[in-house]
């Protein structure tokens, strides 16, 4: 029988992947993509809740956490060719 | 009934006429530009027609037509709806201003053509016609104010005509932004209304008027006199009226049609519709008087000693309005409608008149330049004599009949200090007189003054196009009086058809109570006036030309009066040090140097400092490695979370 | 339980085989030879069997054959695993995008319902797009892992363009969603039981927007700035021999057929013959006498119907290939930024405003 | 069959943002992370959020992580192992450490307690479901996040703009 429990520990381990990423790499897209997995990961516990609770605001949340992960996206793939260029400033 | 239920086809037509010449004016030749402004106003004159036809034909207290054409703005309580309204008083002006209206438009055909921008000219006169029948066929305030913009808006594009002429575009602003001044009371009074009255329908309003309202109360008096400041703006009226001379920059036709028959008096429509507020309110009523008549004369000595033709008759025109008002300001709202129509033809064929003599001078609009053009322009002499005869106020011309009922209301009126308005406009009269002779007779008698040859060979008659509609308006200037002919005993036929727009309860609005006697003494009197003033210009201008320089010469007080008037007793002047100035200083120094140079940028700078000293307290904690924020907040995260664990397992 | 996974792996290998043993090689062969009729050519004719030629058809079997025993190459410098992978997946989305494309409708077979369509999601439409935008990826990576600078440059054409007409093409069929009130397909089709209700009689306009931006996302001509063969040698798969290269021209034929499959569904009523509802169609055949036959024969004819209306739409699409010439790759971006993405937004206002106006009535 | 899906879906995702993460190439990261995002569709999907699941992988596979590849290959950001073997060991060590601290209040996130799934309403997580929500109570927050959209969308385009010249 799964429970929420295990979702809970999933969510966890992949977050503090993502902060395990956010800390070490200096690849300034892979830590964006570090940060992607942390969203990721509290999406998934938005989920889990949502469905335990039968409250689908849950759903409404991830919906809006995806429209910002999309325009923070948008935004680093256009700032990233500029630190790129200037490694100076890029120094992650 | 066919006219009024088509009533809506009288501000459209003109509408129509002015898209296609705005739009695609460009593209048609003049021919057909031609034909689809003085078309389309043409067409709307006989729908006016039928119209005032029909009114005729109903029952005098029934003459009171609607037609809702749309529900315009629904907001809350508020409903404007898109109406028009015909009664005796907007049929009276709707002749006057759809048929002079036409008149200039034929005539305007003659004198513009060849001018440039053709089309832009009959686009914004076609559009001037619009607003104009917006703002006597609006059967609500703001229709009416609709209207009232965008004759406005009409004025100031006509103005700036010349628009590569400083002085055009200048009197152009000068006209608007006069014009805004009073705009700006007339919306607050239309605020007020609606606040006090809860609608702003004519119809709705006005009936309630008497029992909402207490006589001579602080609404009351506040919304007319807010109101009469529109007109003075509108109407060129003390203390607004220094645009209206400027405005002779624009085309001669233009200062026929808007600065003389039909805008001009938009602020005495406004204060007839609106007679039945006007008359709850003394106070209002005595400043309307005492302004139309200080106006009255004030206007006429300005006009003395001009030398620009169409200046002159731009400061006649004001001293005509000043007339009006003083009619509206002694109740006699009839006379004023009476003076609007009979003005409006002789001041218009005037206006054409002086439009003809400069085309045939090839432009030159200074007097001292012309003389002896009665026998090179025939047809304009002609006209332009019955006019001049009509504005002296010398029977059995127009004029006689309306100003005469002016100043025997004047004389019997029941505001106080109505003798002394009777004196100063009969006073007036005889300065007009004496002007509009002078004119008269610097233009078309004597020796041409001319020194450009070219100028004095190429004096010749207008074309057709150009007399034919001074002719029409001089016989009208002849007829249009007899309207008011059996005024012995018991008001004449104008005053019956306006009289249920007037009749008011609680008012007697009915014939004055007097004897034949005083009222032929009356017009003996006026008559006199002019018949002095005519006199006198034809001495001083005509027999003996020399007698007015050497008073001249004399100096002294007489010297002096002639330059305060001929410099408009310095009022532009006055104006600009009493207002402009002040409002440009305080402007440059208190708001630009002090406020936004102290206080705004001194508080940005201020913050800006702050900051900055914050931020330099802070700057060690900003390494600027993003890896050391990411730390910050893990660390953060962890302290805030085991933090939290702390608690909850306490429980 | 048993009977379902029966079922349902039935529906899977019929749509898999209808796609990678029928429709792919076959398109391979219709290719050339309508290139060839258009062209006024023979065509591919010399593949023989004992000297039987049938009009070429040997021709898909002999390249087969050719190509798997092919050597399969990996340039040096290239990335071994993506070089691998991407051929593969390009191919898994086209077909994967076919699970929730209804091929019939519902019928009963001896009491027991059948559903023709192997996944019916509630998000079917959505679903289509999600996958198909995974497709971008095999192409995308084949470029960059075949250490070729031609590969390269197509493979970021390649996403540019793929990337650019998703959006457009994810707009296009908003106006159709707002008509039928669902995302999934099958619910949309069963709204166009009756003929008049097709999203072609109300939406030609996204029907063509639509068939637009999905032959640019399938990178055929006049849309193959990836592939385009004299600037780019091949572009992204420059560097694919054997059974990889063979995947790829899989995954396009399979795309193909997509297109032409959803198009069926969303604007060509799917399954239905026009006029004939699948009640008529059941009680004509005889539903009342013969139940059971009756639905095996509907749902013979649906499938049929189906499949015709996806080979006329085949059809047109290989018209348009050998019709037109290619699009410069800046026109082709244009194309999509500029007019199709506003029009297709136009129209959703269009269609927003004629379903509230009752202009244009739901089913 | 549910804790078989789970496990295997959980697994592959923990594994794949370990690749993602651990991996040296930004492509391989990119790619490893998709998988992530696709695993986790499956896992959303199986908690009846269908739609969420749909637009996981075409928001997240589909639009978001192909932008980053688009931006990796564009660049064409090879190994850049010069920068990224300067290690420092220490940091790593404290990094994994401290996340490590983070994850031990976070598991316990239910406090000890068994938290059981209950049947889902039917109609749960369905397109239309999630959308009435959306253009009804979370209608403001809806426009906002359009609003966003539109920023970065005016942001991207100024950015790029800036370096053409």
């Amino acid at each position: 029988m799964i429970t929420v429990n295990h979702y809970i520990a999933l969510s966890a381990v992949l977050f503090v992947i993502g902060v395990v990423g956010v800390l070490t790499r200096r690849n300034i897209i892979i830590v964006m993509m570090s940060i992607e997995i942390m969203l990721n990961a509290a999406n998934l516990l938005l989920v889990t809740f949502a469905r335990q609770s039968g409250d689908m605001t849950g759903h409404v949340f991830v919906f809006m956490v995806m429209a910002v992960a999309a325009a923070e996206a948008a935004r680093g793939a256009c700032d990233h060719p500029r630190v790129v260029q200037e490694p100076r400033d890029g120094g992650y | 009934m066919w006219g009024l239920e088509h009533i809506w086809w009288v501000p459209i037509l003109p509408l129509i006429g002015a898209t296609i010449n705005g739009l695609v004016g460009h593209l048609l030749s003049k021919r057909a530009v031609g034909v689809v402004a003085v078309g389309s106003t043409g067409l709307s004159f006989l729908v006016a027609l039928a119209a005032f036809g029909n009114i005729l034909g109903l029952a005098p207290d029934q003459r009171v037509y609607e037609s809702v054409l749309f529900t315009w703005i629904q907001a809350g309580s508020f409903t404007a709806e898109a109406a028009l309204q015909v009664d005796p008083l907007s049929a009276v002006f709707l002749m006057v201003v759809t048929g002079v209206g036409f008149l200039i438009h034929v005539y305007s055909v003659g004198y513009m053509g060849h001018e440039a921008g053709y089309p832009r000219y009959f686009a914004y006169l076609n559009l001037f016609m619009f607003s104009m029948l917006l703002l006597i066929l609006g059967a609500n305030f703001l229709l009416m104010f609709i209207g009232w913009e965008g004759v406005g808006l009409c004025s100031y594009l006509l103005i700036g005509y010349y628009y590569e002429k400083q002085s055009a575009s200048d009197a152009g602003k000068k006209a608007f932004v006069m014009n805004r001044i009073g705009d700006f009371g007339f919306l607050l009074a239309i605020m007020w209304i609606f606040w006090t009255f809860g609608s702003i329908d004519y119809t709705t309003v006005f009936p309630v008027a008497h029992d909402k309202l207490a006589l001579g109360g602080l609404a009351v008096t506040g919304i007319t006199l807010l109101l009469f400041l529109g007109a003075t703006g509108k109407s060129a009226q003390i203390p607004l009226y220094t645009w209206l001379p400027d405005a002779m920059e624009g085309p001669t036709p233009v200062s026929a049609l808007i600065h003389a028959a039909t805008m001009v008096t938009a602020g005495v429509y406004m204060v007839a519709r609106c007679n039945a507020l006007f008359n709850l309110a003394p106070m209002t009523m005595m400043i309307v008087a005492l302004i139309g008549a200080t106006t009255a004369i004030f206007a006429a000595t300005m006009g003395l000693y001009q030398f620009d033709i169409k200046r002159v008759l731009a400061y006649s025109t004001v001293s005509q309005l000043g007339y009006m008002f003083l009619a509206c300001g002694v109740g006699a709202y009839v006379a004023a409608v009476f003076h609007v129509m009979t003005h409006a033809f002789f001041k218009a064929c005037l206006f054409l008149g002086s439009g003809s003599v400069i085309h045939g001078m090839s432009g030159e609009q200074d007097m001292r330049q012309m003389g002896g053009l009665g026998k090179k322009m025939p047809m304009t002499h002609a006209t332009f004599l019955i006019s001049t005869l009509a504005i002296a106020g010398i029977p059995p011309l127009a004029g006689f009949f309306s100003k005469d009922e002016i100043l025997l209301s004047a004389f019997l009126g029941h505001t106080p200090g109505h003798l002394l308005y009777w004196v100063l406009a009969t006073i007036a009269a005889a300065v007009t007189a004496f002007y509009m002779f002078r004119l008269y007779f610097m233009t078309f008698t004597g020796e041409l003054r001319a020194e450009d040859h070219h100028v004095r060979d190429h004096v010749h008659e207008s074309p057709n196009v150009m007399t034919m509609p001074l002719v029409i308006l001089a016989g009208l200037a002849v007829v249009g009086g007899f309207l008011g002919l059996p005024m012995i005993e018991g008001g004449h036929a104008l005053k019956n058809f306006l009289d249920p727009v007037f009749a008011q309860p609680g008012h007697a609005a009915g014939g004055h109570d007097v004897s034949v006697g005083l009222e032929l003494l009356l017009m003996g009197v006026s008559v006199g006036m002019g018949v002095l003033g005519i006199l006198t210009a034809r001495y001083y201008y005509s027999v003996k030309p020399e007698a007015a320089v050497e008073l001249l010469n004399k100096g002294g007080m007489i010297k002096s009066i002639y330059t305060l008037m001929q410099n408009k007793y310095y009022v532009d002047e006055i104006y600009d040090a009493l207002i402009v100035k002040p409002i440009v200083a305080v402007s440059d120094k208190g708001l630009w140097r002090f406020f936004d140079v102290k206080v705004v940028d001194g508080l940005v700078n201020f913050a800006a400092t702050f900051f900055m000293g914050l931020g330099s307290m802070f700057r060690t904690a900003h390494t600027g490695l993003t890896r050391s924020y990411a730390y910050a907040m893990v660390f953060g995260g962890v302290f805030l979370a085991g933090f939290w664990l702390f608690l909850s397992s306490g429980k | 339980m048993t009977l379902a996974l029966v079922e349902t792996a039935a529906k899977i290998a019929f749509v898999f085989g209808l796609n990678i043993g029928v429709f792919a090689p076959l398109l391979g062969w219709v290719e050339r030879k309508q290139s060839a009729v258009m062209q006024d050519r023979i065509g591919a004719d010399r593949a023989d069997v004992f000297g039987f030629t049938i009009i070429g058809l040997f021709h898909t079997m002999s390249d087969t054959i050719k190509l798997i025993f092919k050597e399969d190459f990996i340039p040096r410098g290239a990335d071994r695993i993506m070089h691998t992978a991407a051929p593969a997946l390009a191919l898994i989305p086209a077909l994967v995008a076919f699970t929730v494309i209804p091929f019939g409708g519902h019928y009963t077979l001896w009491g027991h319902n059948v559903n023709l369509v192997v996944a019916d999601l509630d998000v079917g439409a959505l679903f289509v797009f999600a996958i198909s935008s995974l497709a971008a990826y095999g192409v995308v990576l084949a470029g960059w892992s075949s250490n070729n600078n031609w590969s390269f440059l197509g493979g970021l054409r390649a996403a540019a363009q793929m990337f650019s007409y998703e959006v457009a093409m994810g707009l296009t069929i908003i106006g159709l969603v707002m008509f039928y009130q669902s995302l999934s397909l099958v619910t949309i089709v069963e709204k166009q039981n009756e003929f008049w209700h097709w999203g072609i009689i109300w939406h030609w306009p996204a029907f063509i927007l639509y068939f637009t931006c999905a032959i640019a996302e399938n990178k055929r001509i006049p849309f193959d700035v990836p592939e385009a063969e004299s600037e780019l040698v091949a572009g992204y798969f420059t560097e694919y021999s054997g059974m990889k290269f063979i995947m790829f021209w899989m995954a396009e034929f399979v795309e193909v057929v997509t297109i032409s499959a959803l198009c069926v569904v969303l604007f060509f009523g799917g399954h239905h013959l026009p006029f004939v509802t699948d009640a008529e169609l059941i009680s004509g055949l005889g539903g009342a006498l013969y139940p059971n036959f009756a639905n095996l024969a509907a749902m013979g004819i649906g499938i049929l119907t189906f499949i015709v209306k996806v080979i006329i739409l085949i059809f047109i699409q290989m018209t348009i290939r050998w019709t037109l010439p290619r699009f410069r790759y800046d026109q082709v971006m244009a194309l999509g930024w500029k007019l199709v993405l506003p029009a297709s937004l136009i129209w959703i206002f269009i269609v927003g405003v004629g379903i509230l106006s009752g202009i244009m009535p739901r089913p | 069959m549910e804790i078989l899906m789970f496990n295997l879906l959980g697994g592959l995702s923990v594994a794949l943002a370990l690749g993602a993460i651990i991996s040296k190439r930004p492509v391989n990261s990119a790619i490893n992370l998709i998988g992530t995002m696709f695993c986790l569709a499956g896992l959303f999907a199986m908690q009846d959020a269908h739609l969420i699941a749909a637009l996981q992988v075409l928001v997240y596979a589909g639009a978001i992580m192909a932008l980053f590849l688009f931006v990796i290959m564009l660049l064409n950001v090879r190994e850049k192992v010069g920068a990224e073997s300067r290690r420092q060991p220490y940091w790593q060590l404290l990094a994994v450490v401290s996340a490590g601290a983070l994850f031990v209040p976070l598991v316990t996130l239910g406090g000890g307690k068994i938290l059981k799934f209950k049947e889902a309403a039917s109609g749960f997580g369905t397109t239309a479901a999630v959308g009435r929500l959306l253009y009804t109570d979370y209608i403001l927050p809806f426009e906002i996040a359009s609003v966003l959209l539109l920023a970065a969308l005016v942001g991207a385009v100024i950015l790029t703009k800036t370096k053409i010249r």
